[in-house]
């Protein structure tokens, strides 16, 4: 760090400042509704500009290269790109800029596309104006960039996988290989997962637990896999490389002493349905999930055994016990785990078909799910693979697949669950091989067989009669003797309707987010998409990342995939977290804040607002300590700090201050400026373009790490600029990336609020908008919404809000 | 071998206490539990390292109430026990004294006498506990008390102290005044095989009817033992024969407390023991035990050479009281004498058997006995 | 539901035990229970054990006990029972008793016998106070309780029995209330099989006397006092495993291996023997 | 753990739901021991049993039997009675055979 005060000691105030300024057409994306050509010579008019050009693609190694040059040539010490979102491409440019030796910190990016030509398509004028006011912004506050260097924390060499089912399994066993220790959590009592309950994989028709088993037990006795089962995550704290994980170890109360003999289970009075056969076989109080269980030792249900709070009521097991593995003393166990990285393996929940009640699921005993149908098929499972219907314990002459049940429709979830489809195949293939007269109809939307080998397969099913019809049932109704299911629809291909009598229905239901996923989001702060899975960093560039550095995903969690591709994610995810770790270190970002002891008085706010307890007030010094390692760089204590004694290194007031001048240079009156946080908000607008929602061109969004960042001045500096209004937007509260900075955020809007209520100031034209990186509809519609307000603002209002400022 | 070493048969020169700790052994004692107490502690040094010769258990307890619930503990696990002490820690015995007289257990106690009351004269001999040894513990009961007046009888009378127990299944006292346990003599240890030994009487009937306290014709129930599976109750509370408690019951209380002191009374013919010498013309009777039984001989022969007719009645057990010998001497002799070292305790019982016949009386307080002159000037004034 | 005259544990209870003389909701009762059922499951021979008792309400389980038995006087069951293992060390010696009988008048028989490490078992049913006697201050009654002989309140410290039995030198510490049976019954049967000097504390209930000094009038009462504060901590520093109104330490405190006086004593008892053969 | 809030999801009657007989359990009572604590009754896991009205020669309500089919047999209520007064067993086929008969008539 004593690198870093030398650095900014010779910050460039004396030399003058040469400002390079880039606009990038991106071939259409950009030039399609921006004027480029126009806005690159906006912007040599801008002060401090020496060279400004545009081009097609500015992160082309051309473009890239025509950067480097100007450098040298120009000697530039400040380079702006006017391109698309900071959130992807700055990290190219500054490596540019470094490459060609200017410290990268003075490198400023203009978001023209995601925020103006991708959101104003048909608007090229407007969208014109509204990218010279982003260039003007950046050529503002690039001016007053300082250079830093990073300072570099050591990386912890060994990963948490949270979830134990394959894809956690596949992402522990590739670190552990690697060499690194591995912490797998698994809040079952066994790890396996959902592939453990399948009987067979398509499109190999393979056994699923009997490729399932080997790998289970290799991490069961891998050296460098701890294997916590039956434990869960309950707090992360730290950052990239340096996590401290809280794991709740949760007593079985057998130890490892039992040998699996199951003596106990014979005289367990308890006896409940099974979870692994979904309730079609039972189990005891004292059990094993399933026969390959990892770990084999047995465990007692809690919540049901007799014996609680340590009174032994029922000692039939612990009497039962030859080996005496049963110990009703154990506790749970709080560990403190120290890991670099983490796999967040956590899988996905099965939809429940219960509310769609035109397929009668529980109303009619013969209308199974495809997971209880995977049961019923495995020779291991209740029925010892006989499909037997629930009503007479009979094999069924002709069996009805629905597909889509919960997936691709407003009732139940929009998106495609992905597996179903060659799932449905490869039962029926399963079928006609146990009983070839069974007749087999599949009701779908598509068939939707993408995969390698399974066009394959869906032609053998055809081949072998299968019955594929395109029309779901509108519904299902059951005779009440044979209880078989009639089917009535329409086949939406020879356009007539269909009445089907079958044996059983198989509905094949879709896959859903874990119930209780936000648990996980709030403890690693990750983002959700809007059906509810975990959302990457980067659709296409980084898909297993997410946007909290070190932490990745795999299988279901990120959204719903087969077997394989789970796999492939896992590795790709356990690649991505040993490459952190072969590196050893990771640097952090040069956005955290310095003191300014002269303007300190030592009063102690920022202590009480910072979520990571990373500013210290040393009394006796009469001034504040932050420790950097700890520090986030959110800001919040920078917008608290009354005495502006915080310099918040690349987001400094100055910096966000001349931004908003910038911004508010022309026809403030007409104008929204919106401070968004990076990880929602900003992102959210990015989602906004990415998905082209089109929304009025007038607002003009700043972009600070937090909304927790935006101090009451700035808001009143706009005002005071003649802003017709102003939007403070941020994570959802409790999704905050900065644990919870944006309760700062709120309580200070809530302070200018009253503040203006008091000038009798219309408190709507400052809007708290809370929208996930998902929710660009949020941001646009509220963009639109604001509208009303600014139209209605007069000159009068204006001139008024223009005081407060001064009286601020 | 341990058989063998039982008995060291032959010649020895010993002390009291010595030749007490060998009569134990002798008589076939397995068990000792006591606290160390001058005058007595030589007894504890001897069994502490004779037991483990014979292969048998030698212990200090915490104190002498530890030590003679010890003893009565492993009289009912089936041995022969013994403790030895003094003044103050027989004081301290007297509550489970009562116990063992309740549970009627077989034990000896050794009571080495000094000169009290309290810590008292710790290294000076006295009689001063003879009536502690038949009143010390509450209630009414009766026991046996012996008192020799000789290293040999030390020897033999501890020899018949066990014998006393296990026949009678009472706690039997060995009252040896500190002198007789300090003082130095030959000492005879017949061969083993000529030492009269008695057990206790074992059960005849089996375990189902068996009563731990229903007594035969002579009034003492036999005895069966921990551990041979008669899985008997023994308590300190008043009981049925059956071992059962019955605390409220007159009747059960009467029974058995007036049996618990019959079948001493009415053995005392067999258990009394006394020496008579020169009486059969004696018209003047020295009545002495212990230490002072010595001093009266000597001087009931000063008597004879001054033609005299004095002799002397020496108390060999002092509980259950002589009172029938005591009785007819009386009606023999002009006038009784009693010396003993205390300031009149046993003499009460003499004058209560001898009814008109004078007693007088000669308290000897401290470490000396009395001197025979002192006898002999009482005997003329007998006269 | 049947109704029945006799219970399977009859048999290893004299007659007197199956209408025993204790209160309605007497914590000795479940020990009794326990003791027989410990005794059950080890299938001990009955002949070989002697149960040794004092005086107070649980002094009578000696009687109630189809075993060779003993009820001896007041504070002194713990050298008796040295009497008798000592003088047959084949037989299993239990002394049952309370926290009166045991450590007020007869504590200095149980550190002695625990610094000995005297193979005998001592079960201590402490319920607080003396019962017998109309709900006296005893050694572990806790301060500021009063009694008939505290009116005023208790104002001496309490005895920690467990940490007392491991300061002297049981090899084997164990404290259960009445409500965790099941694990007394364990402890009793380990203590049974254990060599040494082993000490078990049953926290008792006393309902009829104790309850008034303590407004804890039902039986009930008791027991839920008992799955309130109680903490099952095994092997935790016994010193720390004071007993107050919301926290009852419980577990086993000790559990080692030493040799007992017994074996001593018959090793010297040989090398004596040998010596003396080797002398003659 | 979450298999409770599972096992309410699990709707379906379990395909060996008839096969597994859990055993039957009979409680005896000696009626005259029982001095009427009551821990029988609060601390059975299963609340199979209550107070009856009956008054015992001791002048207890002895408890009684509300449900059967409830106990686990675990024994608890045999192992915390201070009076040795109930006791619980495992049905023996004698019995089942006999109610059996019962029901018939």
């Amino acid at each position: 760090m004593s690198e870093n005060k030398k650095e900014e000691t010779k910050s460039p105030e004396k030399e003058e400042i040469r400002i390079g300024v880039y606009v990038c057409h991106c071939g259409l994306n950009i030039a399609g509704s921006v004027d480029c050509e126009d806005v690159a010579k906006f912007a040599s008019t801008l002060p401090h500009v020496v060279i400004s050009n545009d081009n097609r693609y500015t992160c082309s190694d051309q473009g890239q290269d025509l950067i480097k040059k100007d450098i040298k040539k120009h000697k530039l010490n400040r380079v702006v790109v006017a391109s698309c979102s900071p959130r992807l491409h700055e990290p190219t440019f500054r490596r540019a800029c470094e490459e060609a030796g200017l410290n990268k910190y003075l490198f400023e990016m203009a978001n023209i596309r995601e925020h103006c030509s991708w959101v104003h398509l048909y608007e090229k004028e407007k969208a014109t104006e509204k990218a010279k006011d982003l260039v003007r912004a950046a050529v503002a506050k690039v001016a007053l960039l300082d250079p830093a260097v990073e300072s570099e924390v050591p990386i912890t060499r060994k990963a948490l996988v949270i979830g134990g089912g394959v894809a956690g399994i596949q992402a522990a066993l590739d670190l552990a290989d690697t060499g690194y220790g591995v912490y797998l959590v698994e809040r079952e009592p066994s790890i396996g997962g959902r592939m453990a309950q399948i009987d067979k994989t398509f499109p190999t028709m393979d056994c699923s637990i009997c490729i399932l088993a080997p790998k289970m037990s290799d991490v069961g006795r891998h050296p460098n896999i701890e294997l916590l089962t039956n434990s869960e995550v309950q707090d992360v704290k730290g950052y990239i490389g340096n996590f401290k994980v809280k794991v709740l170890k949760k007593p079985r109360f057998v130890t490892k002493d039992c040998s699996a003999c199951g003596d106990c289970v014979k005289v367990c009075p308890i006896i409940v349905p099974n979870e692994f056969d979904v309730g079609l076989a039972t189990r005891h109080g004292i059990y094993t999930p399933f026969a390959q269980a990892v770990p084999s030792t047995y465990i007692v249900d809690q919540n049901l055994c007799l014996n609680k709070e340590g009174i032994i009521k029922c000692d039939k097991c612990i009497k039962a016990c030859e080996r005496k593995a049963i110990n009703f003393d154990m506790k749970p166990e709080q560990l403190e785990l120290e890991v670099g990285t983490i796999v967040v393996a956590t899988g996905a929940d099965v939809y429940d078909p219960t509310s769609l009640q035109n397929y009668g699921y529980r109303k009619f005993s013969n209308v199974i799910t495809s997971l209880e149908f995977e049961r019923l098929i495995n020779a291991g499972g209740p029925s010892a693979g006989h499909l037997l219907r629930p009503s007479d314990m009979t094999i069924p002459e002709s069996v009805a697949f629905i597909q889509c049940v919960g997936s691709r429709s407003d009732r139940g979830h929009l998106y495609c669950s992905n597996v179903c489809c060659m799932n449905t195949i490869k039962d029926a293939l399963l079928i006609k091989e146990h009983w070839p007269e069974t007749k087999i109809y599949v009701f779908y939307v598509d068939i939707r067989a993408f995969g390698k080998g399974f066009e394959d397969l869906y032609k053998r099913a055809r081949k072998e009669g299968v019955i594929f019809i395109r029309g779901l049932p509108a519904e299902i109704s059951e005779d009440r003797k044979a209880h078989n299911l009639w089917l009535m629809g329409e086949n939406t291909l020879q356009k007539e309707l269909y009445k089907v009598n079958v044996g059983i229905v198989i509905l094949s239901v879709g896959i859903e987010p874990r119930r209780d996923s936000d648990i996980i989001q709030r403890l690693l702060v990750l983002s959700r998409t809007s059906d509810g899975f975990f959302m990457e960093a980067h659709p296409k560039l980084r898909p297993v990342d997410t946007p909290t550095g070190g932490v990745f995903l795999a299988g279901c969690a990120e959204a719903p995939k087969d077997i394989k591709d789970s796999v492939t994610q896992a590795s790709a995810a356990a690649a991505r977290a040993g490459i952190l770790m072969a590196k050893g270190k990771v640097t952090v970002e040069a956005i955290t804040p310095r003191a300014l002891d002269e303007k300190c008085k030592a009063c102690g706010l920022c202590t009480k607002v910072c979520p990571y307890n990373a500013i210290v007030l040393n009394k006796d010094l009469k001034r504040i300590e932050i420790i950097e390692a700890a520090c986030a760089g959110c800001g919040t204590c920078g917008a608290e700090c009354p005495f502006s004694a915080l310099y918040m290194r690349h987001f400094t007031d100055d910096q966000i201050m001349a931004q908003v001048d910038a911004l508010t240079e022309q026809n403030a009156d007409k104008k929204i400026i919106a401070f968004c946080c990076n990880w929602c908000a900003y992102a959210g607008a990015d989602f906004a373009g990415v998905s082209r929602m089109q929304y009025p061109t007038n607002v003009r969004i700043i972009r600070t790490m937090c909304s927790g960042r935006v101090a009451p001045k700035f808001v009143e500096r706009a005002f005071a600029r003649g802003a017709a209004a102003v939007l403070v937007a941020g994570c959802h509260i409790g999704d905050c990336h900065y644990i919870n900075a944006n309760v700062q955020t709120q309580k200070r809007v809530e302070r200018l609020w009253k503040k203006m209520e008091k000038l009798g100031l219309n408190k709507e034209r400052l809007q708290l908008l809370w929208a996930s990186a998902a929710e660009g509809e949020r941001v646009a519609s509220k963009v639109k919404e604001m509208q009303a307000t600014v139209n209605s603002v007069t000159r009068e209002e204006i001139e008024k809000s223009k005081k407060m400022a001064e009286k601020a | 071998m341990s058989e063998k070493n039982r008995a060291l048969s032959g010649k020895h020169f010993y002390s009291g206490d010595l030749a007490c700790a060998e009569g134990a052994l002798a008589a076939g004692c397995r068990f000792f539990a006591g606290y160390p107490i001058t005058p007595a502690t030589e007894i504890a040094e001897r069994m502490a390292r004779r037991l483990p010769q014979i292969g048998a258990t030698y212990i200090q307890m915490e104190d002498e109430i530890a030590s003679i619930a010890a003893v009565i503990g492993a009289s009912y696990a089936g041995l022969k026990a013994m403790t030895a002490t003094s003044g103050p820690g027989f004081s301290l015995m007297q509550e489970n004294i009562g116990l063992a007289v309740m549970t009627e257990t077989p034990c000896v106690i050794v009571d080495v006498m000094r000169g009290g009351p309290s810590t008292g004269q710790p290294t000076m001999a006295g009689q001063q506990d003879v009536m502690q040894a038949k009143w010390g513990s509450h209630g009414d009961y009766e026991i046996i008390a012996l008192a020799p007046s000789s290293v040999q009888e030390a020897f033999d009378l501890t020899v018949e102290a066990f014998n006393y127990a296990e026949t009678y299944r009472v706690p039997v006292m060995v009252m040896m005044d500190a002198i007789v346990g300090h003082m130095w003599e030959k000492v005879l240890i017949p061969p083993l095989e000529q030492i009269n030994i008695k057990n206790r009487k074992k059960p005849t009937v089996p375990p189902s009817e068996y009563m731990p306290f229903k007594p035969d014709k002579d009034l003492v129930p036999p005895m069966a033992v921990f551990g041979e599976g008669y899985r008997f109750h023994a308590t300190g509370l008043t009981h049925e024969e059956d071992g059962r408690p019955r605390t409220e019951s007159i009747k059960v209380q009467q029974k058995l407390v007036q049996r618990l002191c019959d079948k001493i009374r009415k053995n005392s013919d067999k258990i009394v023991k006394v020496k008579p010498i020169m009486m059969e013309d004696a018209e003047v009777a020295v009545i002495a035990y212990g230490i002072e039984s010595r001093a009266a001989l000597s001087a009931v022969r000063k008597a004879r050479n001054a033609g005299i007719k004095a002799g002397l009645l020496k108390l060999v057990t002092l509980w259950p009281f002589s009172e029938k010998q005591v009785a007819e001497i009386a009606k023999e002799v002009k006038a009784i004498i009693v010396p003993e070292m205390n300031y009149g305790q046993l003499v009460r019982e003499v004058e209560r058997a001898a009814k008109a016949t004078p007693v007088t009386f000669l308290p000897k307080l401290g470490e000396e006995p009395h001197r025979p002159e002192e006898i002999f000037e009482a005997i003329k004034g007998g006269i | 539901m049947v109704v029945e005259t006799t219970h399977p544990l009859d048999v290893y209870l004299r007659e007197t035990g199956m209408h025993h003389i204790w209160c309605t909701g007497c914590g000795n009762g479940i020990l009794l229970n326990s003791f027989v059922t410990a005794l059950k499951e080890l299938e001990i021979n009955l002949d070989k054990i002697v149960v040794v008792s004092g005086i107070g309400c649980i002094g009578r389980i000696a009687g109630y006990i189809n075993t060779d038995s003993f009820h001896t006087t007041h504070g002194r069951p713990i050298p008796f029972a040295v009497g008798v293992k000592l003088a047959n060390p084949e037989l299993k010696v239990v002394v049952i008793s309370g926290d009166g009988d045991l450590f007020a008048i007869g504590g200095n028989h149980f550190i002695h016998a625990a610094r000995r490490n005297m193979d005998i078992q001592v079960i201590c049913v402490n319920n607080f106070n003396y019962g017998m006697t109309g709900g006296q201050q005893g050694p572990t009654t806790p301060l500021n309780i009063s009694t008939t002989t505290t009116p005023y309140g208790n104002i001496e410290h309490p005895f920690n029995l467990v940490h007392l039995a491991a300061g002297s030198g049981a090899v084997y510490v164990a404290r259960w209330t009445t409500l965790h049976v099941r694990r007394l019954t364990e402890s009793i049967k380990k203590a049974l099989q254990k060599e040494g000097f082993s000490f078990i504390e049953v926290i008792s209930q006393c309902p009829e006397i104790y309850g008034k000094s303590t407004k804890m009038g039902l039986p009930v009462d008791f027991m839920n006092w008992f799955k309130r504060a109680s903490e099952i901590q095994h092997f935790s520093d016994p010193a720390k495993a004071e007993i107050t109104s919301d926290r009852i330490p419980l577990g086993e405190f000790v559990d080692i291996e030493k040799p007992t006086y017994e074996t001593l004593l018959r090793e010297r008892i040989i090398q004596v023997q040998n010596k003396m053969q080797g002398g003659a | 753990m979450k298999t409770v809030t599972e096992t309410k999801k699990l709707w379906r009657k379990p395909l060996d739901a008839d096969k597994i007989k859990q055993p039957q359990a009979e409680i005896y009572i000696i009626t005259d021991r029982c001095k009427g604590c009551g821990y029988c009754i609060a601390y059975c896991p299963k609340e199979v049993l209550e107070e009856s009205e009956e008054i015992n020669a001791r002048g207890a309500h002895p408890p009684k039997v509300k449900d059967i089919n409830k106990c686990a047999i675990c024994g608890y209520c045999t192992a915390i009675c201070p009076d040795l007064a109930i006791f619980v067993k495992e049905k023996t086929n004698e019995q089942k055979e006999a109610e059996k008969n019962e029901r018939k008539e």
